[in-house]
C-alpha cells in the first residue's frame, strides 16, 4: 500500500524488538467476542488511478457553479481568489503542520494569525479578533455564549432578518444549554420595530447586516437602545467583501462582530470548510472564545509570535472553559489572509464596489422582468426578489436551462409563507452576458409558468 | 533575513489583484457606505508570494520530518486528496443549488457515511459537525435529547480524569455537572469505578478509547453494559479511532455515540489548526435525535432534509451550523477510505500501534513509561520520573529535541502522569525514520543523564526562535499590530 | 499591475537617484526614429480572472485525451501521474530557481539531477547519463553529433523504422552541419537488412526499439556488427516504460541510449516540454553533450554536488563546445526522477506489464474486427494494424465519435505510401471498457466506409 | 538531518504506486524481456514527500528572495499561469490528436504568435525551438538556408566578444567559421569595426541586444544596414529582450532573426534549469525559411504543416524536433502577456530598467562600474577593479551575499570585464526590497575594504554546504551513485 512504508521484514524486525510474536498480541485488551475476524465490508485498496476515476465520475455529476450563470447567496459567495492564494496554502509547511503548541517551529503560522487577527480586527472595525471560528455561524452562537457570560443574562434577542441557519444555530445551542433565545418573524421589507423588543433582560441583541434579504441596517439605534438596556450588540456579516464598502459594525457600536469569512481566499466547498470571523473590544477579551496569537519576545529579545490566554481554554480550563472549540480554520483563515493582503484597502474597496455594481445591475435587469418586484431599497451585492410564482419552482426551471437563479427563501425557511421570495446575488465573477441571459430566462420562464 | 508583518512591509496604495475600474453606478447603500477605507495594506504578487513562502519556512510541517504530536495523528497527507478535493465539481459547488444539481455530491457524502458505519458498525451517522469538539457537542446533545425524549432529567456527566479538556468543556457547555473518575494503576477505567459512580443523575459517561495514556479500555464492555443498565448513554471519544480502524467496531463495545476526527484518522490535513472535520456515529437509541441537514433518499435520487421536524427528521436534535458540514474533507477522507481499502485501513491501524509499541520498547530501558504492562496503541506514554535529579524538565526534553531536527512530542498530557511525554509516530514512518527518532531521543537521554545542562535549558538553539516568552504574551497581551503613532495612518 | 511592486511615488525617488529626469531618458540610446511612441496594437493589461477565463475558453476547445477512450502513442503517451509528483515540483525552491551555478544554494536541484542520471543509467543499462536534453528527438540528433566525435566519421546511418520526426530532425541538423544521413526506407514489416548497410564510413547506426510500428528490436547483432565496422549503436527509446519490460540496450551492446522520458512523470503537454534521455559508456563521457552533476565534498567534507565537465559547455569552450545546449529540461527531469522513485523497480516492473497487457488485449480485439490485420509479432505498448481504409480517415471519423484512435503512419510520414498503417497503443491508463468500444466502433466505421 | 540518497534511503522491495497485479496475457516480447530489474530502490509516498520537500529546503528560488543573476531575468512567476497550462484541455492532448480536436490549443498558438509579432514587429515567428540556444540554432539555420537559397556560400560569422557563448557555439555546430569582434571602450560595438570585419564570405552578424554588458546597442541601425549591404543576415540575440518590451521593436532595428527566452521575458519559470522556449521571428527574407511545424490557417480552422516541402512550407529549413514546441511554456507565456496587456509589458520594461540603474547609482561610489558613461538596460555591470588589493575576489563576494540572505549576481560574466559582476533586479522587485540589497552589498563592500577577510574567504558560512570542491569533482568525476561492494544488488 504506496502509504505504509513497513515492509513484511520490517514488521518482523519490529515485533522482535516489542517482544510478541504477531501484531494481534498488541491487541489483546480488545474484550473477546468483539476483535474482529474479517475485514470491514467495503472495498479493498485501490490505485491512486481508480480513486481519481471514481471521485472524478462523482464530480463530473453535479452542475459545478462556475460553468453556468450564477446568482446564489445566503451566506456563501462565489468570488475570484487569486492563483497563488491556493499555491500558498498547500505549501507542506503550512498544510501539513499542527496547532503551534511548539511556537519555536511554528512562527510561520503564528505569524499569520496574528496578521489575520489585526486583519479582522481593520475590517471589523473592532479592537481585537481571534485566530478564526469553524465559520460564521458556529462563530454567531459562540457570540451569544460570550454576551451572556458578559452580561450575566441568558436571553438573547435575535432580529428577523438573520440568516434562518444562523438563527436555528444559535437557537440549538441555546436549547441545549437552557439559555433563552427570542427570535422575532422574518420581515422581507426589513426589521424595523427591533428595538422595541429590547429590553433589559436581554443579554444581546443580534442583527445581521447586510441581512437575509440584503438590506443594509443602521446599526448605530440599535446599539444605542442595547446598550442602554445593558445588553451587547451583536453583528452579524455573512459576506465578508461588503465590509469594503459598508460602514463597519465597530464603527455602529457593535461589542461582538462575527462574521463568514469564505468570501475572501475561499472556494464555494459545497458548505465548508469555511472560516469564522470574531471580533470584539479589548474589555471582552478574556471572555473571548477560541485561540488567540500574541506578540511576544525570545531569549534573544528578537520578536516572536505565541498562542496566548490559553487558560481560556478547554486543555487548560476544562469545564470551565469559555468554550469546548480547540481547531479552528486555520488553513482557511491562511487564504483569507494571504487574499486580503493581496487585495489591500485598494483593492478590497474596488472589489465591493465592483459587487455593489453587478447588484445593481442585476436588479435593475430583473425589475425589468415582467410580475417581478424587487424588494429592497438597499443592498450590498444580494437583493430579494417577489415573484409571481413560487421560487423554489423558479429555480428548479432555471436549473434546467443552466441557470442556477438563487437561494428561494422557503428553502431556508420552509413553511415562513415566504415562498414567493428569492434571494439573489451577483460579484464580480457574474458578466454582463450572465446577467442579460438571467433576465431573458427569468421573463420567459415565468410566462410559462403563469400562463 | 527577518520577515516583518504586512502591515509594516505593505502600502495601503499596493494592490496585488487587477481589477476592472467599477462603472460606479447608482449607490443604493442607504447611507451606510464606509467613511475610511479599513487599514489594510497591500501587497504586490511578487511581494505576497516571497512574504508567504518566507513565513512557511519558518514552521515544520509532517513532510519535514516525524511529527510524533501524541493524540493529534499527524500522518501522511496524500496530495491526490488535495487535487481530488479541487475538483470543480466539489469544491465549485453552493450548499443551496438545487438538489438535482450537485448528485454527486450527494453520492459521495452517502458514501462517506456507509464507510464510516461498516468501520464503526453504528446506526447512523451526522457529518456536520465541523471539528472533534463540534461533534462531542453534537453527540451530547443527541444524548441529551434522548433523555429528554424519555422525560428523563438528568444532570451528570462521568469523565475520567485523564480525558482531553474537549470532554468535560463540552458536557458542562450544555448545562452538565461533570464529575471526574480516577484510573486505577494500570491506566485504564476499571468497570467497579464506574458502578460506584452511576446514579439515576447520570446521564451519560465519556470515554476515550483507545485512552489518552495510548492504552484499551479492556472493561469497556462491562462499563457500557453497566452505563447502560443505568439508564444513561455512553459516549465514546473517537480521537484515537486511528489505532482500531477494522480492529474492532465501537457498535460491538457498546458505544451510543462517538465522533471520529476526519483530520486525524482519515488525513485530511491539520492545517496548522484546522480546518477539521468531526462526523458523529450514533446508535440506534441516538440515531433518531440527528441534526439536520441529513441526507435522505427519495424516489431514487438523494435529498437533504434541512429543517428539524421536517418529514425524515421529526425528532432532530437541531442545527449545528449554517450548512451540511465540511464537504473539502469529505472528499479528502473518502480518498484516503478509498486507496486504502478495507485491507488498507486495518493494516494502517496495525503499523501504527506497532510502531508505537517499537518506540516504547526501544525507549524503556532509558525513559520511564507508565503503564507499560499493557500493549500500547498508537501512542507511547513516558512520563518524567527519568528526569529526576537532572534539573531538565519534559519541556526542556522537548525543546531540545527540537534541536535534532523533530517536532516536540505532546507534553504535560495527559494530565494523569507527571510530566507526560506523549509519542505518537502513525503508520506512516518507515523503520529507517523511527530508528533516527529513537536514536535521537536515546542521545538526549543519556544526555540529560550525563548532566548536559546546556543542550537542554537553552535548547532550541537551531530554530527560527530562541525559547519564547509566553508568560510575557499573557500579562500584557498584545493580539494585534497597532500602527505606530509615529506613522500617520495611510 | 498586479506583479509591478513599484508605485509611480518609488520609480520618481528611484530617478532622482539615478539622476534623470523620467524614464525614457533611460532609452537615450534607442536610435531616433525607431523608439516606440505608441503602444504595440494588443490588448491592454486584464485581471486574473478575465485571462483564466478567456484561455479556459480556450481550452474547452479542445478534446482532452482523458475525456474519451485514447490510443495515441508515436513518441508520446498517457500515463497516470501521482498527484504528489505534480505538488513537489510546484514547491518554490524548485520551480523558481535556475540551473544550480552557487551549488552552495542549489544542493536541492544538483541532488535530484545526480539521482536522475543515476535512475537513467540504471534504466537504460548504461555507465553514465547527463542531466537531461530537451526531448528524445534532440536527444538523437545530439548522439549523432557526438558519434561524429566519437569515431571522427561523418555519416550516421538510420533504421528505417526510426520515428520520422526522429529521423527528421537528425537530417536537419546534419544538413547544417554538412555531415551525411542515410536513412533507410521504413518497412512496417520490420528492418530486416539493416545490418547489410553498416560499413566502416559509418560513424553511428541509430536504431529505435520498440521501432516507430511497435516491433521490438533485437539490438544485440546490430551492436556487433556497428562495433565491427567501428562504428557506435545509438539506441533511441521512445517509450522509457518499455524500459521496465524490455532488456535494456546498454545490455545488448548499444554506444549511446538516447530516450523521450516524458511517459513518467510528464504530462502529453500537446508536445512539450518533455525531457531527452541521454546515456552513453564513461570512456565517452567527455564527449557527451549537456550539463552533469557530479559529487564532491564541501570545505567541511561533506559530501555535495555541483555541475562538473563544463570544459565541454558553451559558456566555457564557445565555438569548441561539444554542444550548444545550456538550458535542459530541469523541472521534467525531477517529475521523472520522482515518478520513477515512487514506483521503484518493483513498480516500474508491474507498470510495464500492465501496459504490455493492456496493448496485448487491444491487438487481440482489434485483430477481431473484419479487414483489420495486426501488422506486429512483438510490440511493447503500441502497435500497427493495416486498414482497408486510409487511417487519417479513419482516425478523423473516429474522433467525431470521440474516440482518439491513434496516429496514421501517414501523418508522420505522408506521401510514403502507407496510408493504410494505423500506430495504436495502449497503456495502463486505458480502460477494458476503452479497448471494447474501440473495436466496435472500428468494426461500425469500416463496414461503413467499405460499405 | 543530512538527506541520502533515494538508492541509500529506498529499497528495491518499497514500491509507492499502487497498481492491479497484471493478468500476466500471452507475452509478445519475441524473447527481449528484461533479465534483470533496473537497479531503482523505491520509496514509499510518504517517504518521497519527505525525500523531496527536504531537497527544495536546500534551493533559493525567486520566492526565497532576490536572485539577481545577470542575464538570466529572474522574475515573478504567476501562479495563474501554472494553473493555466496544467488545464486538461491544453495539458492532455496528445500533439497528433486529429487537428479538428485541438482547435483551441492552435488558436492560443496563433494568439502567441501575434503577441510575439506585434512586439518585435517581425514577419514570421517559429514557435518550436526548445531554449534559447535551439531558438538560435534555428535562426542561424535559416540563415544559412537564405543563403543556400541564393546560392550564395558564406562561411563565416561575426560574433562581438561579449556574447554569450551559446552564439558562438551554435555558429561552430552548423559549420560557420566564428570571428570575434572586440567592443569599443563604452562597451558597445562600433559600426566601423563591423564594417571593418565584414566581407563576401561572411553570412551573419550575431549581436546581443541589449549586450551583455547591460547596454543598448547605439549604432545597432547603422550597422543592420552594414550587414545588409554586405549581403549578409542580422542575426539578433534576444536574451535580453526583457528590457525593451514595447520601447523599441527589433524589425525596426532591421535584425533578421531573434530567439525569444519565454522563461526570461515572459516569466515561465526556469525550474532549476529548464525546460525553457525558445521561439525566433523571422524578418520577411527570412521568413520563408521557417522550420515544420507551422502553424497555417485553412478555409477558416487552423491546421499544422508538419512536413517541409509541403504546401505552406516549400522552403521550410527542416524539422528541429519531433512535436509543436513548448506548449506548456506557450500556456504561460501568453497568460503573462494577457495579464499585462501592451501597457504593463512596457512598465515592465521601464521598471527592469530603472532598477538596475538604481541599482548601479546606489553602488556605483563603492563600487566599480564600466561603461558607466551610458544608461544600463536592465542589468548593472560591475569589474573587481574596486576589490584590487584585497585579496578577495569576485566569487568571494558572491558567496559571501549568500550569508547575507541572497543568492549571487552573475560572476565572470561578460568576459571583457575583469571579475564581472553582472546584476539583474528585474521588475518584480520592490523599492524596499532592492534597498536592502543595495544595503546588504554597501555593507559587504566596506566590509572588503576594511579588511575584513574572514566574511569572504570562508563564505558561505550559513548555507547547506561551504564552499564546495569543484576541482575535485572534475578532476575524478563521479556521476552517478555506485551501489556499495558490500551491498549485495537486490
Amino acid at each position: 500500500m504506496r502509504y505504509l512504508p513497513l515492509t513484511p521484514e520490517d514488521r518482523a524486525e519490529m515485533l522482535a524488538r516489542v517482544g510478541v510474536p504477531a501484531v494481534d498480541a498488541l491487541f489483546a485488551d480488545i474484550p473477546a467476542g468483539t476483535a474482529m475476524t474479517a475485514l470491514p465490508d467495503l472495498p479493498l485498496a485501490q490505485g491512486e488511478w481508480e480513486v481519481e476515476r471514481a471521485l472524478s465520475r462523482l464530480a463530473a455529476r453535479n452542475m459545478a457553479a462556475g460553468s453556468v450563470p450564477f446568482f446564489l447567496g445566503a451566506g456563501a459567495y462565489r468570488h475570484h481568489v487569486p492563483a497563488s492564494v491556493d499555491h500558498l496554502i498547500q505549501r507542506s509547511e503550512f498544510l501539513t503542520s499542527y496547532t503551534p503548541y511548539q511556537p519555536e517551529i511554528a512562527q510561520g503560522t503564528l505569524q499569520y494569525l496574528f496578521e489575520f487577527q489585526t486583519q479582522v480586527a481593520a475590517l471589523t472595525g473592532m479592537e481585537v479578533a481571534n485566530a478564526s471560528m469553524y465559520d460564521g455561524s458556529t462563530a454567531a452562537a459562540e457570540a451569544v455564549l460570550m454576551a451572556h457570560r458578559v452580561t450575566k443574562r441568558r436571553k438573547a434577542l435575535l432580529a428577523g432578518n438573520l440568516h434562518p441557519h444562523y438563527r436555528a444555530t444559535i437557537e440549538t445551542v441555546s436549547r441545549y444549554a437552557q439559555d433563552t433565545v427570542a427570535a422575532r418573524p422574518a420581515q422581507p421589507d426589513g426589521d424595523a420595530d427591533l428595538i422595541g423588543a429590547i429590553d433589559d433582560t436581554v443579554s444581546c441583541v443580534v442583527v445581521q447586516s447586510p441581512d437575509v434579504f440584503g438590506h443594509l441596517v443602521d446599526l448605530k439605534p440599535i446599539a444605542e437602545a442595547a446598550h442602554k438596556a445593558g445588553a451587547l450588540l451583536v453583528a452579524v456579516v455573512t459576506e465578508a467583501v461588503s465590509l469594503g464598502l459598508i460602514e463597519p459594525p465597530g464603527a455602529q457600536g457593535a461589542d461582538i462582530v462575527v462574521g463568514e469569512g469564505q468570501s475572501l481566499g475561499n472556494a464555494l466547498n459545497f458548505g465548508g470548510p469555511y472560516v469564522g470571523l470574531f471580533a470584539t473590544r479589548l474589555k471582552y477579551v478574556r471572555q473571548m472564545p477560541g485561540r488567540l496569537a500574541g506578540e511576544t519576545v525570545d531569549a534573544e529579545g528578537r520578536r516572536g509570535f505565541v498562542l496566548t490566554l490559553s487558560t481560556r481554554e478547554q486543555h487548560i480550563r476544562r469545564e470551565k472553559a469559555t468554550s469546548n472549540i480547540c481547531t479552528n480554520s486555520g488553513l482557511c483563515a491562511l487564504a483569507f489572509t494571504i487574499h486580503l493582503t493581496l487585495l489591500g484597502q485598494r483593492g478590497l474597496t474596488r472589489l465591493a464596489q465592483l459587487n455593489h455594481d453587478a447588484a445593481c445591475d442585476l436588479a435593475d435587469r430583473l425589475a425589468g422582468v415582467p410580475g417581478v418586484e424587487v424588494v429592497n431599497a438597499t443592498f450590498f451585492n444580494e437583493f430579494t426578489v417577489r415573484l409571481p410564482a413560487p421560487a423554489a419552482r423558479v429555480v428548479d426551471l432555471l436549473a434546467a436551462r443552466g441557470i442556477l437563479a438563487g437561494v428561494p427563501y422557503s428553502r431556508l425557511a420552509p413553511g415562513a409563507g415566504l415562498d414567493d421570495l428569492l434571494l439573489v446575488a451577483a460579484t464580480e465573477v457574474t458578466t454582463p452576458e450572465d446577467r442579460a441571459a438571467y433576465a431573458a430566462a427569468l421573463a420567459e420562464t415565468l410566462a410559462e409558468l403563469c400562463r | 533575513l527577518e520577515e516583518g508583518l504586512i502591515f509594516e512591509i505593505g502600502r495601503a496604495e499596493v494592490c496585488g489583484v487587477d481589477l476592472p475600474v467599477p462603472e460606479g453606478r447608482s449607490e443604493r447603500l442607504g447611507g451606510l457606505r464606509r467613511a475610511e477605507a479599513p487599514d489594510l495594506p497591500g501587497l504586490s504578487e511578487p511581494e505576497a508570494m516571497r512574504h508567504y513562502v518566507r513565513l512557511s519556512r519558518m514552521n515544520y510541517g509532517i513532510d519535514s520530518g516525524l511529527f510524533p504530536l501524541g493524540s493529534c495523528t499527524m500522518k501522511h497527507n496524500p496530495r491526490l486528496n488535495e487535487k481530488m478535493a479541487r475538483l470543480a465539481g466539489f469544491a465549485d459547488l453552493h450548499p443551496l443549488q438545487p438538489v438535482s444539481t450537485v448528485q454527486g455530491a450527494l453520492e459521495l457524502m452517502r458514501q462517506l457515511s456507509r464507510q464510516l458505519l461498516a468501520l464503526t458498525g453504528m446506526a447512523a451517522v451526522a457529518l456536520p459537525p465541523k471539528a472533534g469538539a463540534h461533534g462531542e457537542l453534537t453527540g451530547m446533545m443527541a444524548i441529551k435529547a434522548a433523555h429528554r425524549a424519555h422525560g428523563r432529567n438528568r444532570t451528570v456527566v462521568l469523565v475520567p480524569e485523564s480525558a482531553h479538556g474537549t470532554n468535560p468543556a463540552t458536557a458542562a457547555l450544555i448545562g452538565y455537572e461533570v464529575r471526574a473518575l480516577p484510573a486505577r494503576p494500570d491506566g485504564t477505567v476499571d468497570v467497579e469505578t464506574v458502578r460506584a459512580a452511576l446514579s439515576p443523575d447520570v446521564a451519560a459517561l465519556m470515554l476515550t478509547n483507545p485512552n489518552t495514556c495510548g492504552l484499551f479500555e479492556r472493561d469497556i464492555v462491562e462499563i457500557a453494559a453497566a452505563v447502560h443498565a443505568a439508564g444513561a448513554y455512553f459516549y465514546c471519544d473517537g480521537a484515537n479511532f486511528n489505532a482500531i480502524l477494522g480492529k474492532v467496531r465501537v457498535a460491538d463495545l457498546g458505544v451510543d455515540a462517538m465522533h471520529i476526527n476526519l483530520h486525524k484518522t482519515f488525513s485530511t490535513p491539520h492545517g496548522g489548526g484546522g480546518p477539521g472535520a468531526g462526523p458523529v456515529v450514533l446508535s440506534p437509541a441516538l440515531a433518531p435525535f440527528a441534526p439536520v441537514p441529513a441526507l435522505v433518499e427519495q424516489d431514487g435520487a438523494l435529498t437533504l432534509v434541512e429543517t428539524e421536524g421536517a418529514p425524515g427528521a421529526e425528532q432532530a436534535l437541531g442545527r449545528m451550523s449554517a450548512f451540511h458540514g465540511q464537504m473539502g474533507m469529505f472528499v479528502r477522507a473518502l480518498a484516503w477510505m478509498l486507496s486504502h481499502g478495507a485491507d488498507g485501513m486495518r493494516q494502517a491501524s496495525e503499523d501504527a500501534v506497532l510502531a508505537a509499541n517499537y518506540v516504547r520498547a526501544s525507549l524503556m530501558d532509558l525513559l520511564s513509561a507508565p503503564f507499560a504492562e499493557r500493549p500500547a496503541m498508537h501512542e507511547a506514554l513516558f512520563d518524567d520520573s527519568w528526569l529526576a535529579g537532572t534539573g531538565i524538565t519534559t519541556l526542556d526534553v522537548a525543546k531540545a529535541l527540537i534541536d535534532e531536527g523533530y517536532h516536540p512530542m505532546t507534553v504535560y498530557f495527559p494530565l494523569v502522569v507527571h510530566g507526560a511525554m506523549l509519542i505518537e509516530p502513525t503508520e506512516s514512518e518507515s523503520k529507517a525514520s523511527l530508528d533516527l527518532f529513537i536514536g535521537a531521543l536515546r542521545d538526549l537521554a543519556m544526555a540529560a543523564k550525563a548532566g548536559d545542562m546546556a543542550r537542554f535549558l537553552g535548547a532550541p538553539h537551531y530554530a527560527p526562535r530562541r525559547r519564547l516568552d509566553e508568560t510575557r504574551a499573557a500579562r500584557a497581551p498584545m493580539l494585534r499590530w497597532v500602527r505606530p503613532p509615529s506613522q500617520a495612518a495611510e
